[in-house]
């Protein structure tokens, strides 16, 4: 009963005690953060990959922090869908901190203003092991308030990321970030303080298993909803996203857009989807529908941009309309819904930090990103540029990437419901991802030559990090079965 | 037995991997990208042969690979898969050469020679595609693949083409996939080696076949050039001549072509197609896309452009060939995959060369060629009177055959397409064999990069139109004799319908 | 025995694939400039194989060559023994003349190479027994007489190449349909299943204009006097003597002659069409004034005769064998003349020397006599055969026929006279001939003069040519034509001079015709792309879009946007879920 | 018949809640938006209390817990915002100097 007892599901705490401990180190360790963050990433990532493979070969499990039981104590629940996320976290944030390694070695070696680079990455190893902590917490926790919390450190690390790059664009931006996830974590806060009071309980399971649709629960769950869609900027709410997402520095875009985003669906997922059997149509076509408009007119503003991260950021606010049309599919088929969402979310999170890697590289290079302008790129990046254009293949769906794996399913599943308008939203959304997805990369990869900077300052490190989560994405596209058998693991 | 399906998997590494390879090195690696480019197609060659030996003995090949379940990659051989295999890497070896001719002293020929061999590595998987997903798969590759090649000039043109050719093919692609993923729903995994799965459900979903037949169609017609969808492929001929000879007689164009075969004989079933009455609508296609692309293709001045309409014309003889639905006519069809392949291919590395060796671009300056480029003409010459239907070139066996199905069919009036757009060949090729034949040059040609040994040019620009264009002879020459190309399709006719 | 029938067949396959490929590989050796001299040398002699397979092997060999092109088979038989003769004997001579007559044509390689491709197919055409050979030959003879019309290079002769391919092209592709439609309803293509079978009637109509493009049949003809005078003279005499004829063996060979079925409908068309043609070409003839297009008149007229016998031979299936006989005759006898007529023409043209002299002018005469049917002349003999056939067709079209047999004697008479008169006005150009050009005209004249006597299956009447009626027939229309051509020209107002250019009804449309021979082009860059917009858009209205989309996407992103869509969805998903 | 403590309570802090969240929307200045977003906070602490109390007497410890660490969540998101707004109006005013003085500079 005691704290000290060592519960034999202690493993889960790991990928949460780990970067937790690791951000503080590196915050101590003044002078060496790359070191000590690097450190932490990797042993973060070792955690996460431990936990993986106990629950591949055991089987999920819980965990009750310190010992305390719910509801007073914190308990963490490991099932599939929640290692899975652990994992995607891993292994998109190991090969993120080995570039942001190279990047700030490069920037620090460009020279520049003083000494803001050395602050930047002083300041940036802490952030983003906090960030990851908060991240593994958020995805392992089973309790709706700590949920709560883990929300809020997430958004305040990633806001502190954010404004890192010190540029005034990315502080209003992180500005626009900070409030609309406040706003979003308040309502949830209070949806969470209407589900207690309905069911006196905190733990997520234990509340979907008594729910009922009694008026304040779906208060609750409204609220719960709309906050929720603020923190992952589903349309109308991706007003934050793009400026915040594209003005941070390289390795801070791809958090942002590949993981961070993630965790606020994650949840909506989990509270929805022990819910969805209650509810009728008409909530899940709303959703649905937010998503569909997501997917065009995020697609439609990337397509209208003129600038790389721009684009992959308001990509990434089209991707985010997957994450949601797939709810009217959720409630026929055993779990195979759950599945494509989770291997979209999955592969997207892949591909999406390698786009944003690489076009960080590629900003760093030429010193801008401006879309017309980046003709030539390739002879001076080879790597890079072609990491770019496989994380784009596997954004457009095409074969033979995680992409393609989860536009599959999800068309199957669209199909096979008859769910036309969903296949329409679909097959437009991918032929505007290829649009504008295309547009960049016939500049970046095209042959004809541009001045730029001359010399290479883009380091080893960065270009092959980006291209190992490119691949990572295409590899998705043939391992299919290995995430998707974790995926029924139950907790 | 296991050699026989890794012997598959060695065939797409062949190309693969020196592509890999040559991606890799630096550009002044001259002599070992050579190496391995030719090694690679050599090597192809003769795992090819391995495969269509062991093929007419009876063996059969097959990889699986399990994506999801229910959902797999197949390669497998088959008769119709050789004949595609076989004529990608024979061309393959020769675009090689010319190729390496062609753009001595050119930049980036790594990165071109790189996606070149990863272009036909796609296509070999395209021909050994055992289900319909796989062929997705690599048909989506293959885009992906060429694009690079298409945009390899650089330019303000070759780039706009480009992002045309792109959101052409990516949005047929996605036709593609919708209807593969639909035919899932419907049967589950569509199996090139099953003919028939769809019959049953002809009664049922009569409708919903129709659809995913339109959109299987459309998603490979791209490709293909098919009427409505060929705007793509004229100004893909910014691309150098290797390139356009690539995806006009192997890769792309090609491979629309043997997936339109592939879903009307083998995804559908020529009986369950009949049934739902989807092979007029694609005949109609068909006929108009053959004149069509004539009547355009006539009133071009820039050669390539001529050409490539000629390809739409021409591409569209095997769509009408299934279309029609006779054994005979599919065996013109067929047939007229491989010839039309060798025609085409023939043309454009001459095309290449007048443009390489020359400076002409435009058919209104080749006046008298034929004097400064004899052997390079001659086997232009050769080629386009395959391309009208003269005997005893291949055109003319595909042209009769198809001829024969059309009638068999009770569909008399197809010769009169036929007729139409030999006349219409007629007219657009001969005025250039004439220029180049019996007009006298008007003075000096715009930038003529002189003699190069023994023959007119650097031999390997010279020797793969030449070997080419006398295969074209030969092929139509030797048609009946048990090494031709008919020869194999009829095998394939005879093994499916029993001719 | 077995082994020895198997050697036999070896050599026969061997001496018949010599026959097309010895020129072949002449043609070939034209290419190569080290060999060119030799290949110069060996031009004539590249037609010994056919000459000796026509004079020594016996007809009947019909052998299977399964690897060739579609399954092929190649023999002669005994139509093909006849033309096979006169096609060597033609090729060979005029290649002989020719090798003098362009002694300094800087071009001459070309022009044989040419002259040699054309020999090849015009020989496998005949020797070949299954239909798809026999088109392959045929197709590719027809181009390669493209290169021989167009050899000067001057403008009449790019027109009148045009003219020529264009009606070659339309010639193949309905000879194309034609066969098509005639093999979907036959087991095998040879000949020999060709000629026991019944084809249907589009088929028919397909193949006779395909062939009659070729044999110059009547509206059709056109080609003929305009490329006749613009080749040179030995191409002209191949072209006039041998080649048009490849359009009627295709005839004999296609159409359903020698079947017991009669085809009236046919015939009788056949017939008319004949004897319009052998009027018509004499008339347009006669306004012309260049020799060698008033000979390609007499062509178009001759055939016009020939075109005639062969739908007697639909009329009455049972005079086939006759029929064959007399057109195979009529062929050798008219190609011979009409070849010398053509050589000589170039001899009296070339001599430098003013008007040609008189013995010159005489000998020139005997093959106009031929033509005409004088007695003791192969003319003679020819017209015999024809009359032969004529009698035995029922009664009016016989008497209606006996009629028009003397009075195109008299016409052809009338034309040639006008010819002679032409060639003996028409001065000279600087001398050009040598004395090796006059051996194979002489040859000619001679072959021309005394072949068909000794031919073994002439008609048994030949050796009483001295009987006095006869004699008065064949004398009585020579002897007029010739006087109303002496009054004629004694008594024809100089200045009054008709001329029809040649061509004749090419010329009625000839605006309408020229614009469709002369296609538009675009010139420079310029492609028209179906579905351009496509590849434009980003190009002209898509910068607009770009900024209208972020402006739009401005207005969005304001708090008090956000601030809505946070209460109305809210709003709505409670209302959405306390409804249910 | 006398309101129940509770729900004054709670009706109080939604109210504020929803005052709150009516000045994020619709107030222009930095400052009052994060004073707006401080005052949902109360609301929402304030509600949270109430259902401590509503359990038939009997108090409920976890919805103080989770006020108590909700509130140290509060004030250090006051704090980054207050940092961070610190940040953007120096930028601001260096930004608008800049501008001025480049005008200033035009003229």
């Amino acid at each position: 009963m005691m704290g000290l007892q060592l519960q034999s599901d202690c493993w889960l705490i790991w990928p949460v005690i780990l970067p937790l401990s690791a951000a503080l180190v590196a915050f101590l360790a003044k002078g060496q953060p790359r070191l000590s963050g690097l450190t932490g990433a990797l042993l973060t990532a070792l955690a996460s990959g431990t936990l993986f493979l106990k629950v591949v070969n055991h089987g999920g499990g819980s965990y009750d922090l310190g010992g305390w039981q719910p509801p007073l104590g914190i308990s963490l629940r490991g099932d599939g869908p929640a290692v899975l996320m652990v994992l995607m976290t891993a292994v998109t944030g190991l090969a993120i901190s080995v570039y942001a390694g190279g990047y700030f070695q490069s920037r620090i070696a460009m020279g520049g203003k003083g000494r803001r680079h050395i602050v930047q990455e002083r300041f940036f190893w802490p952030l983003w092991l906090l960030l990851w902590g908060a991240l593994n917490g958020l995805f392992l926790s089973a309790d709706i308030f700590n949920m709560y919390v883990t929300l809020e450190l997430v958004a305040l690390s990633s806001v502190g990321l954010t404004a890192l790059s010190g540029k005034p664009a990315s502080q209003v931006a992180a500005m626009r970030y900070l409030l609309a996830s406040l706003l979003g974590s308040l309502s949830f806060l209070l949806g969470v303080a209407f589900l207690y009071k309905t069911h006196g309980s905190l733990d997520l399971a234990t509340i979907q298993a008594a729910l009922a649709l009694s008026p304040p629960v779906a208060l609750a769950m409204a609220l719960i909803s709309v906050g929720l869609m603020l923190k992952c900027a589903l349309f109308p709410f991706h007003f934050w996203l793009a400026p915040a997402h594209a003005n941070a520095l390289a390795p801070v875009s791809a958090i942002l857009s590949g993981l961070v985003i993630k965790g606020g669906w994650y949840l909506f997922f989990r509270f929805w989807q022990g819910f969805l059997p209650l509810v009728g149509d008409g909530v899940v076509v709303v959703l649905a529908g937010l998503g569909g408009a997501a997917i065009i007119w995020g697609a439609f503003q990337a397509f209208c941009q003129q600038r790389l991260k721009m684009l992959v950021a308001y990509s990434t606010v089209a991707q985010i309309g997957y994450l949601f049309i797939i709810f009217p599919l959720l409630a026929i088929g055993a779990g195979q819904g759950a599945a494509a969402v989770f291997y979209f979310a999955i592969s997207h999170s892949c591909a999406k930090a390698a786009l944003f890697l690489a076009a960080g590289s590629i900003f760093l290079q030429m010193g801008h990103d401006r879309i017309n302008n980046l003709d030539g790129v390739r002879q001076i990046l080879p790597i890079t540029t072609f990491a770019f254009a496989l994380a784009g293949l596997s954004l457009m769906g095409l074969p033979p990437t995680g992409g393609f794996i989860a536009k599959y399913m999800y068309l199957s599943l669209a199909v096979s419901q008859d769910s036309w308008w969903l296949v329409l939203v679909m097959v437009v959304g991918s032929c505007l991802t290829a649009i504008y997805i295309c547009r960049a990369v016939s500049h970046v990869l095209s042959p004809r030559m541009v001045a730029g900077r001359s010399q290479v300052v883009v380091g080893a490190s960065m270009e092959w990090s980006a291209l190992a989560l490119a691949l990572v994405a295409i590899l998705l596209g043939f391992i299919a079965p290995l995430p998707l058998g974790l995926f029924e693991v139950v907790g | 037995m296991i050699w026989q399906n890794w012997l598959l998997v060695m065939i797409l590494l062949s190309s693969l991997v020196p592509g890999l390879i040559i991606f890799s090195l630096a550009e002044s690696r001259h002599g070992l990208r050579t190496t391995l480019n030719l090694f690679g197609a050599i090597t192809k060659m003769v795992l090819v042969m391995i495969m269509i030996v062991g093929i007419h003995q009876g063996k059969s090949f097959a990889v699986h690979l399990v994506l999801l379940p229910g959902l797999e990659l197949v390669l497998r051989a088959d008769l119709l898969s050789a004949l595609f295999v076989a004529l990608s890497s024979i061309l393959w070896l020769f675009t090689t050469i010319y190729a390496i001719a062609y753009l001595e002293d050119s930049p980036n020929r790594s990165h071109f020679f790189g996606y070149f061999s990863l272009c036909v590595t796609v296509t070999i998987g395209i021909a050994l595609a055992g289900n319909l997903l796989t062929f997705l798969f690599f048909f989506e590759m293959l885009t992906l693949s060429t694009y690079p090649l298409v945009v390899h000039r650089g330019t303000t043109e070759a780039l706009a083409a480009g992002r045309v050719y792109l959101i052409y093919t990516l949005a047929g692609g996605f036709c593609l996939f919708l209807g593969v993923v639909w035919l899932h729903v419907l049967v589950g995994p569509v199996d090139f080696s099953r003919e028939g799965v769809l019959s049953p459900l002809v009664e049922s979903h009569g409708q919903t076949l129709r659809i995913i037949f339109f959109l299987l169609i459309a998603g490979v017609g791209v490709k293909a050039a098919l009427f409505p969808l060929h705007g793509w492929l004229p100004r893909a001929m910014v691309a150098p001549a290797p390139v356009s000879a690539l995806l006009h007689a192997v890769a792309v164009v090609k491979a629309g072509a043997f997936g339109i075969i592939r879903v009307v004989l083998d995804v559908y079933g020529l009986q369950t197609a009949k049934g739902l009455g989807l092979l007029m609508p694609l005949m109609l296609l068909a006929s108009v896309t053959i004149v069509y692309g004539a009547i355009y293709a006539l009133k071009q001045d820039n050669l390539k452009h001529r050409l490539a309409f000629s390809t739409v014309s021409q591409v569209s003889y095997i769509a009408l060939g299934i279309s029609i639905g006779h054994p005979l006519a599919i065996m013109g069809g067929m047939a007229h995959l491989v010839h039309q392949g060798l025609m085409k291919i023939t043309l454009f590395f001459c095309a290449g060369n007048i443009a390489e060796i020359l400076g002409v671009h435009h058919i209104s300056r080749m006046n008298g060629v034929g004097r400064r480029l004899p052997l390079t003409m001659a086997a232009f010459t050769l080629a386009a009177m395959g391309m009208i239907g003269l005997p005893p070139m291949a055109g003319f066996v595909s042209k009769w055959y198809l001829g024969l199905g059309a009638i068999a069919q009770g569909q008399g009036w197809l010769i009169g397409v036929l007729v139409l757009s030999s006349l219409l060949n007629a007219a657009y090729f001969l005025p250039i064999l004439y220029g180049a034949w019996f007009k006298e040059p008007e003075g000096e040609w715009p930038a003529d990069s002189g003699t190069v040994g023994p023959v007119e040019s650097h031999w390997m620009l010279i020797v793969p139109p030449v070997v080419t264009a006398l295969i074209v002879l030969l092929v139509g020459l030797l048609a009946n004799s048990g090494l031709s190309p008919l020869a194999w399709v009829r095998l394939i006719i005879n093994a499916r319908y029993g001719l | 025995m077995m082994g020895h029938a198997l050697y036999n067949d070896q050599f026969q396959i061997l001496l018949l694939s010599l026959v097309p490929g010895l020129p072949l590989v002449v043609a070939c050796a034209l290419l190569v400039r080290p060999l060119q001299k030799t290949g110069l040398m060996l031009v004539p002699w590249a037609a010994l194989p056919a000459l000796g397979t026509a004079l020594f092997l016996q007809p009947g060999v019909n052998l299977e060559v399964g690897w060739f092109f579609m399954g092929g088979r190649m023999g002669i038989d005994l139509l093909g023994q006849r033309f096979l003769l006169l096609a060597a004997l033609v090729w060979l001579l005029a290649a002989l003349f020719g090798r003098s007559y362009l002694q300094n044509d800087p071009k001459r390689c070309r022009f044989f190479f040419f002259y040699l491709i054309s020999m090849a197919f015009n020989f496998g055409l005949i020797l070949a027994q299954d239909m798809l050979g026999f088109y392959l030959f045929f197709a590719m003879m027809s181009f390669s007489a493209y290169g021989l019309i167009v050899h000067t290079g001057s403008r009449e002769a790019r027109w009148a190449g045009k003219v020529y391919i264009a009606l070659v092209m339309v010639g193949e592709v309905l000879l194309f349909s034609g066969m098509l439609l005639m093999a979907s309803r036959l087991p095998d293509l040879e000949l020999t299943t060709i000629a026991s079978s019944r084809p249907g009637s589009v088929s028919l109509i397909f193949l006779f204009v395909g062939f009659a493009i070729k044999a110059g049949a009547l509206p059709l003809h056109v080609w003929l006097p305009l490329a006749h005078p613009v080749a040179p003279v030995p191409a002209s005499a191949v072209l006039s003597g041998v080649m048009i004829k490849a359009g009627l063996l295709g005839w004999l060979r296609f159409l359903p002659v020698g079947q017991e079925i009669a085809l009236p409908g046919w015939g009788m068309f056949f017939v008319v069409l004949g004897v319009m043609a052998a009027f018509y070409g004499v008339v347009l003839g006669l306004l012309q004034q260049e020799a060698k297009t008033i000979l390609a008149y007499s062509s178009v007229s001759q055939m016009g005769i020939m075109t005639m016998i062969v739908g007697c031979g639909l009329l009455a299936p049972a005079l086939w064998p006759q029929v064959k006989n007399a057109v195979s005759i009529y062929a050798l006898h008219h190609g011979l003349a009409k070849a010398s007529l053509f050589l000589g023409t170039g001899l009296a043209q070339g001599s430098g020397r003013g008007r040609p002299a008189p013995w010159f002018m005489s000998l020139l005469l005997l093959p106009c006599l031929a033509l005409a049917g004088l007695p003791f002349t192969s003319g003679a003999i020819a017209k015999f055969a024809v009359k032969e056939i004529v009698h035995g067709l029922p009664g009016q079209f016989a008497a209606a026929l006996e009629l028009v047999l003397p009075l195109s004697a008299l016409a052809t008479m009338l034309l040639l006279c006008h010819f002679l008169k032409i060639i003996s006005q028409t001065p000279s150009r600087p001398a050009s001939i040598s004395a090796g050009m006059f051996s194979p005209w002489f040859a000619l004249l001679g072959t021309g003069g005394v072949l068909l006597w000794f031919w073994p299956q002439r008609p048994g009447y030949v050796w009483h040519g001295a009987e006095m009626d006869l004699l008065w027939q064949g004398l009585w229309p020579v002897a007029l034509g010739w006087g109303l051509m002496a009054a004629l020209w004694k008594w024809w107002p100089a200045k009054m001079v008709f001329t029809v250019p040649a061509g004749d009804i090419l010329w009625l449309f000839y605006g309408k015709g020229a614009a469709l021979l002369r296609l538009p082009r675009e010139k420079g860059q310029n492609i028209r792309v179906a579905g351009g917009v496509v590849g434009n858009w980003q190009f002209g209205w898509g910068r607009n879009i770009f900024d209208r989309g972020r402006g739009l996407e401005k207005k969005l992103m304001r708090w008090a946007v956000v601030g809505s869509a946070y209460l109305l969805l809210c709003c709505v998903l409670l209302l959405l879920l306390v409804r249910w | 018949m006398s309101v129940p403590p509770a729900l004054v309570y709670g009706l109080t802090g939604l109210f504020l809640f929803v005052a709150g969240l009516a000045g994020l929307i619709s107030c222009a200045q930095l400052l009052r938006k994060i004073l707006a977003a401080n005052i949902m906070a109360s609301g929402v602490f304030l509600f949270l209390v109430t259902i401590g109390h509503g359990r038939g007497g009997v108090i409920d410890p976890v919805p103080h817990a989770m006020v108590l660490t909700g509130i140290v969540v509060s004030v250090s998101s006051t704090a980054v915002v207050l940092a961070l707004a610190c940040r953007v109006q120096e930028t601001a005013n260096i930004h608008d100097l800049l501008k001025r003085r480049a005008g200033g500079d035009r003229e």
